[in-house]
């Protein structure tokens, strides 16, 4: 894994997205700079995937602009995106399921390396499945795979690609304890690594212990932004996500 | 405000009513109500199975041969009766289809159910053709007319035997009677879509399935529903028209291409984009072949215009023209 | 991954067609080749293959032009039917096989193909009844569905002479199939007679082999022109089927038209066209806009074509006083005509073949006619057309055997062409058939080329009903002249015939 | 050494591939098997090129004959109007095949699977009836004749001194062209696949989303599986028509489409060589099953078939099948679509493939009770990190 270089600058500028009539994100301004861990909470229909599938091109914004190392990302398409360096997990896991697992992790291998020897990338492949533990499922097709092991798999793919700012999509959710401790060891790498990364959970254990600055969203609006020991005080917060926290669990 | 032209204050009324381009649309505009009849079955079928039925033009297929047997071989069967069985044999062949070959994709059992679902119609569609081949023949069949227009002669309105003369402007009898059935049939259909708690619950369906399981329909039996009644919608177009056009077993063929013109224009899984786009469909080819300069050419791109508002339809504005959004 | 590899594999490609092809092709299709020494040869082989009394300067100059138009110039090896009776003698079942190539699938015309399957059937029965040929040799028919497609013309051809060795072909609908099955035909020199191809070209290649009972579509096109012009009308709307028959068809019918002074108009409907409403509103508008007689002449074959009358009729073209128009000869089909047609009295119809009226002194038409309604299990069809060509084509060729008490082609080539006119000719069900051009009588020059081994007098009969309801049997033949039944040509819309026949 | 299944496949491709070669001489230089044997090919390649489509990239294209017909008018056209030699007319007709390949790969772009099958009917049914509209400058419903291709005197020698059969008869250069064209256009697309736009084309079918979130150009990965797969089919087109001499609008109805489609599903349209055999299978078993030879005892009893369509020839001793051939054709494709979704022949590859046999959905059980396993060692020593067991093999939702 090469060591990454240089600054990582996200920057959010006042966006705004309509559906409809409904307004699901209302001016978000967010910067992010450097390699931290950033999380992003807020209680569900506050705009988080929204937030995401804006950052990486699946939406557009109705207004306000991103950019990303410089560079205007909002109105490029989401592959471009992805090749400047933004990766992400899907809420719900997204494997390829008629490839073997081998042919997911190539499909970014290909895109990030296209000329490098079948080999070599095969060789970069199991190295990452090994540490996420599914090196043995390498000729399994991804449809057969358990929903953990699938997580598990989108989090290997997106290594390949080497990306500087990875935005997680509740990595926690549904999977089993035993791989939440593999997750947490992938998290720990990847920034070891010097990559940014973008977290958003549900599980408030893991977000508080993991991340170094906390965002809250809350119908469209960052309510609040700082290190977790402020933010998990701020009266707003509370209000908005935290007080209702044991109702969300229930859904 | 503008001047009013001159040419809007020499409107001749009677002249317009006998002219070629009113005859023209009127005949479109009879036509595209049969359009509608079939659109609209397969617009039921796929807004709440979420599929597009690629063998709808053979249940089309069928319902004209049912009836071609029946008047056939019952000397003297009332040509409604023959209807009625050919929308029940459609709706049963469709039902008898969906829990045999759709229902596993609806419960699960199918990878990737929207590839299965083209192709598995397709088969259908495949499949049946060869099967009325095999016993109906390749000879091209005529169903006896089941219906002439008593003689009536009141000046602007008189009859002969097969068309009805309005004015100057004949109309054909076989395609008026078939309008006639379409339209009953259309407003028997919405009656049914929004005035019975079964039309309710394919609605719901429609718009949300596990809502609908919810509240205590069975999805499945809906799905088995609205594909026999989508297909018996088909057969019944099939039935009233087998009078008016010849039958062979790939009539359907150009039958279900309009349909499906007809869904995409109108919007998918839209009831009264299905109507609609019937009729603007009917319009366009009559006017199309009517107008195009080269005279030769002009039946023969029939099918061309339509296809042509298709492509663009889908190209440019894919929800049609009351399509929800995607 | 490897991208060389890639490259490599276009470039094979690439270089494949390269290598190919890389010879300069004539840019003219029309065969202009030049004489070689193996056509030399053939030229030497096919004189004497013929049996021709005088060899003059002028059939060596034909057979010379023969030879520079065709590509295949030596008969391929591969037929593998047997040359003479003693060959078959020693075969464990003494049978001589046809081949019958039909389209029995779409796209080409089944109803056609199924027509002529079942007359075909009729003629092996009536041959085989007494013992076959000569008495002993009974023959068997082998079909080959070609749909229409000239590709499975080709491949059916190959197929009836190398696989299943018949020693002649007797058939076809399509034009496109047949103009593929005469060039395998003349390669393997197997006598091929052709039934319902109309395509000029057929006949046109003037191969020896190559023999036809049907009219070539100029021969319609003038008869309908003829027609048209003999009525005195001014203005013709010509609605024909976009088919390898209706285009050619109705382009030759609109320059004859025009030979004769007559304007004309030409309408293309795709086959199986369902709604011709709009169509009809056209050429209605057309109609009214011109003044004088005007004609409407519908080159549409089999139901198509009464979808078309049945909405000319409701969409008030038909019937009118100053307006002749003349349905497809499907219209002869009475019955289902008046259930499909209503209001449709007046109407004429061209009928290629005979007409019962016409059938009743020949006693082979009678038996044909009896033993069609039979297989059809329809009392009220009259056999088509193409059921009577079909018929008649394998008749000849059993004639042909039997006359020359051979099997080698060119017998049966000479004993065809001894039929040189009606009198000398062979009585079928459809009529007197002789040939008056082929090897030994080269087609001179102001005669059309596909005059060469073709039978010149199908009947073109115009046709008119005038009440509701009527049987063809009753409907008056009004041109040509001499073959009037009624004593009338076109029956004005609103009275009757002077003479009922 | 180890034996395994992979080696199997190898000799069958090895026996294939022989008996392609061979195949004029085994069918005794029939020109009539010969040229059933062409079309074969012929289909395969249709097929094989539509699997690459359908199967690989999931875009359910109807207009691969259309673009079949495309390439082989340009190619026609080529010659007759602008004087072109016929193997100039043939890169020409190809070219043009892929130009508008592109061009109907970026308008269908967007579309879903349903869209795309009704866009793309409705450009072949448009394609066809122009064709078949516009009489002088396509030949109308007659069709445009394309003139054969000449081989070289030279090259003819070489050939006949390698190929001694060469000469038989004129199908069999056509044939050994046809077979050269379906190995390499098969090589081609099979080395396609297997590259790196063979996992892009897998990644954009199974998620549209997904891949582009990973950085696979889509737009760019279904247009070139789109124009690929038609120059293919162009390229087969005007090979295949420069021998039969003529093409006809009705090549490209959608019920010949529908016969592609069917003979590709059969065989397995998720894989290239699974399609082209399925293909070469059923043009076969169609040919054969147009008369099935009966004792005439048999025959007798089935007189009755003949009110349904079928005819009983007792002279020839054959059942006639007509049309119930591509009625029992149809139910099969119905069948192996509801139960064999991966087609007929396809998984028998697949199985003899297979890299590494030994993992399998039972391996990966076998790996999760090793880490049950593991996890309950844990459990002993660190009770308090280790999950529950009982719930690891439930799915998360």
């Amino acid at each position: 894994m090469s060591q990454r270089n240089g600054t990582i600058r996200l920057e959010v500028r006042n966006v705004i997205k309509n559906f409809g009539g409904l307004q699901a994100l209302k001016g978000v301004t967010l910067n992010i700079e450097g390699p931290q861990l950033v999380g992003l909470i807020g209680p569900n229909g506050a705009g988080k995937t929204t937030l995401t599938n804006i950052i990486t091109g699946l939406l557009k914004p109705s207004q306000g602009q991103v950019w990303f190392n410089g560079k205007r990302i909002d109105t490029l398409r989401p592959y471009h995106i992805a090749r400047l360096g933004i990766g992400r997990t899907f809420q719900v896991t997204r494997a390829f399921r008629r490839m073997t697992v081998l042919e997911n992790m190539l499909a970014p291998g290909l895109v990030k390396h296209p000329y490098m020897s079948r080999k070599e990338l095969e060789k970069r492949a199991y190295e990452i499945m090994e540490f996420l533990t599914i090196d043995h499922l390498r000729h399994e097709m991804g449809g057969n795979l358990s929903g953990g092991q699938q997580k598990l798999l989108e989090l290997a793919r997106l290594l390949m690609l080497e990306p500087d700012l990875i935005i997680l999509d509740e990595p926690f959710a549904g999977v089993h304890p035993k791989l939440q401790r593999t997750i947490y060891d992938y998290i720990q790498r990847v920034r070891e690594q010097g990559k940014a990364i973008i977290l958003i959970s549900h599980d408030m254990e893991s977000i508080f212990t993991l991340s170094e600055r906390l965002v809250v969203l809350n119908f469209g609006e960052i309510i609040a932004d700082g290190p977790p020991e402020e933010v998990k005080n701020d009266p707003a917060v509370i209000e908005a996500y935290l007080g209702k926290e044991e109702e969300d669990e229930f859904i | 405000m503008w001047p009013i032209p001159d040419i809007l204050l020499d409107i001749n009324f009677f002249q317009i009513t006998s002219s070629y381009i009113f005859r023209l649309i009127l005949e479109g505009l009879l036509i595209g109500i049969i359009y509608s009849l079939m659109a609209l079955g397969l617009t039921l079928i796929f807004s709440v199975l979420n599929i597009v039925s690629f063998a709808h033009g053979e249940f089309y297929m069928i319902g004209g041969y049912v009836v071609y047997v029946l008047l056939t071989r019952f000397k003297g069967m009332p040509g409604l009766v023959g209807i009625v069985v050919a929308a029940l044999v459609t709706f049963l062949i469709g039902a008898v289809f969906e829990r045999l070959f759709l229902q596993p994709m609806a419960k699960g059992k199918v990878d990737r159910p929207s590839e299965y679902a083209i192709l598995v119609t397709f088969g259908l569609s495949f499949f049946l053709q060869f099967v009325l081949l095999g016993i109906m023949g390749p000879f091209p069949k005529k169903a006896p007319r089941f219906w002439s227009f008593p003689p009536i002669d009141l000046g602007v309105i008189r009859t002969t035997k097969a068309t009805l003369f309005l004015g100057n402007i004949p109309l054909s009898g076989g395609r008026i009677f078939a309008a006639i059935i379409a339209l009953l049939a259309l407003g028997a259909m919405l009656w049914f879509m929004f005035r019975t708690w079964t039309g309710w619950a394919l609605q719901a369906v429609s718009q949300d399935r596990n809502a609908a399981a919810v509240v205590g329909i069975n999805p499945l039996t809906m799905n088995t529903l609205a594909f026999a009644l989508g297909a018996m919608l088909a057969g019944l177009a099939g039935a009233v028209l087998v009078t008016v056009f010849s039958w062979v077993p790939w009539v359907g063929v150009p039958a279900s291409a309009k349909s499906f013109v007809i869904i995409v224009l109108g919007g998918m899984g839209s009831i009264p984009g299905s109507l609609v786009g019937g009729l603007i469909l009917g319009v366009v080819e009559s006017l199309g072949t009517g107008l195009f300069p080269d005279p030769a050419r002009a039946q023969a791109y029939r099918d061309v215009f339509g296809l042509i508002i298709f492509a663009l339809v889908l190209w440019l504005k894919p929800t049609g023209l009351f399509g929800r959004e995607l | 991954m490897k991208r060389w590899m890639l490259i490599v594999t276009v470039l094979a490609i690439a270089s494949l067609a390269l290598v190919a092809c890389p010879q300069p092709t004539p840019q003219v299709i029309e065969k202009t080749v030049v004489v070689t020494k193996e056509v030399e040869k053939v030229v030497t082989k096919e004189v004497e293959k013929v049996v021709t009394q005088v060899v003059t300067k002028e059939v060596e100059k034909i057979i010379t032009q023969e030879i520079v138009k065709t590509v295949e110039v030596t008969p391929e090896k591969g037929r593998c039917a047997p040359e003479t009776f003693a060959e078959l003698d020693k075969m464990e079942k003494p049978v001589i096989k046809i081949g019958v190539p039909v389209p029995l699938s779409a796209p080409g015309s089944v109803t056609g193909g199924q027509a002529m399957q079942i007359a075909a059937n009729i003629a092996v029965n009536h041959i085989n009844e007494n013992g076959g040929i000569m008495g002993k040799y009974p023959i068997d028919v082998v079909f080959y569905d070609t749909s229409g497609l000239p590709e499975r013309g080709r491949a059916g051809a190959e197929y009836l002479i190398t696989e299943e060795c018949v020693a002649a072909i007797a058939g076809e609908y399509h034009s496109a199939a047949g103009v593929q099955e005469k060039e395998i035909a003349h390669k393997y020199g197997v006598l091929a007679i052709f039934a319902e191809t109309w395509n000029d070209k057929i006949t046109a290649a003037q191969y020896p082999e190559v023999f036809r009972i049907a009219p070539a579509s100029s021969m319609v096109a003038q008869a309908d022109a003829k027609f048209f012009s003999d009525l005195g009308v001014s203005w013709v709307a010509i609605v024909a089927e976009n088919t390898d028959y209706g285009v050619p068809a109705s382009e030759a019918t609109k320059e004859r038209l025009a030979d004769l002074g007559i304007e004309s108009e030409i309408y293309l409907a795709e086959q199986g066209t369902q709604d011709f409403s709009a169509l009809v509103s056209r050429v209605l508008q057309d109609v009214q806009q011109r003044e004088g007689k005007k004609g409407v002449l519908t080159l549409i074959t089999g139901e198509t074509s009464y979808n078309f009358e049945q909405q000319a009729v409701e969409g008030g073209l038909a019937p009118a006083e100053d307006l002749i128009f003349v349905a497809n000869q499907v219209a002869a089909n009475h019955t289902e005509f008046w259930a499909n047609v209503p209001d449709g009295n007046y109407m004429t119809f061209r009928r290629v073949g005979v007409v019962p009226a016409l059938t009743k002194d020949n006693p082979v038409a009678q038996r044909f006619i009896e033993d069609y309604k039979k297989a059809t299990k329809d009392p009220d069809r009259f056999p088509e057309s193409y059921a009577f060509e079909q018929y008649d084509a394998l008749m000849l060729v059993a004639y042909a055997i039997e006359k020359a008490g051979s099997l080698k082609t060119a017998d049966l080539i000479a004993a065809l062409e001894a039929l040189d006119s009606r009198e000398n000719g062979y009585q079928g069900a459809q009529g007197v058939y002789y040939f008056k051009y082929g090897v030994s009588r080269p087609v001179p020059e102001g005669e059309p080329e596909w005059m060469w081994h073709q039978w010149p007098d199908p009947a073109i009969l115009f046709l008119q009903y005038w009440s509701d309801g009527q049987p063809v049997d009753e409907a008056c033949v009004i041109w040509p002249e001499h073959y009037q039944t009624c004593g009338t040509d076109y029956v004005v819309p609103g009275t009757e015939p002077p003479v009922k026949p | 050494m180890k034996f395994r299944r992979i080696y199997i496949l190898w000799g069958l491709t090895g026996i294939f591939l022989l008996g392609l070669a061979l195949y004029p001489p085994l069918v005794g230089l029939q020109p009539y098997w010969i040229l059933v044997g062409m079309t074969a090919l012929f289909y395969a390649i249709l097929a094989s090129s539509w699997s690459l489509l359908a199967g690989y990239t999931g875009q359910f294209s109807f207009a691969h004959m259309a673009f079949m017909g495309l390439g082989t008018y340009a190619a026609g056209i080529l010659i007759r109007d602008v004087g072109l030699k016929p193997w100039q007319a043939t890169i020409g007709g190809i070219l043009i095949t892929g130009l508008v390949g592109l061009v109907i790969g970026y308008l269908c772009l967007r579309m879903r699977a349903v869209y795309l099958a009704l866009f793309t009917i409705a450009f072949a049914e448009i394609f066809r009836l122009v064709v078949k509209a516009e009489v002088k400058f396509t030949g109308g419903p007659n069709g445009l004749e394309i003139p054969p291709y000449t081989i070289p005197d030279a090259l003819q020698a070489v050939f006949r001194f390698f190929i001694p059969y060469w000469d038989a008869n004129p199908y069999v250069p056509a044939y050994y062209f046809m077979a050269v064209l379906f190995f390499v256009s098969l090589l081609f697309m099979f080395m396609l696949v297997r590259s790196r736009f063979g996992i892009f084309f897998r990644a954009v079918r199974e998620d549209e989303e997904a891949a582009a979130a990973l950085g696979v150009h889509v737009v760019n990965t279904r247009v070139l599986a789109f124009v690929v797969s038609s120059m293919i089919a162009g390229f087969a087109g005007i090979v295949f028509h420069h021998f039969i001499g003529l093409i006809v609008p009705d090549q490209m109805q959608i019920g010949r489409m529908s016969l592609i489609i069917a003979m590709a599903v059969i065989g397995g349209s998720q894989n290239l060589i699974g399609a082209a055999l399925g293909a070469i299978f059923i043009h076969f078993s169609l040919e054969w099953l147009q008369s099935i030879p009966l004792p005439v005892a048999v025959l007798q009893q089935l007189l009755f078939l003949e009110d349904i369509g079928f005819s009983v020839d007792l002279n020839a001793g054959v059942l006639r099948t007509n049309a119930w051939r591509m009625v029992g054709f149809g139910l099969l494709l119905m069948l192996t679509l509801r139960f064999w979704q991966n087609g007929l022949i396809s998984p028998v590859l697949d199985w003899l493939a297979r890299r590494e046999a030994a993992e399998t959905v039972a391996q990966r059980f076998q790996a999760e009770r090793d880490m049950d396993a593991i996890d309950d060692v844990q459990a002993i020593t660190n009770p308090a990190e280790a999950g529950n067991p009982s719930s690891s093999s439930e799915p998360a939702s």
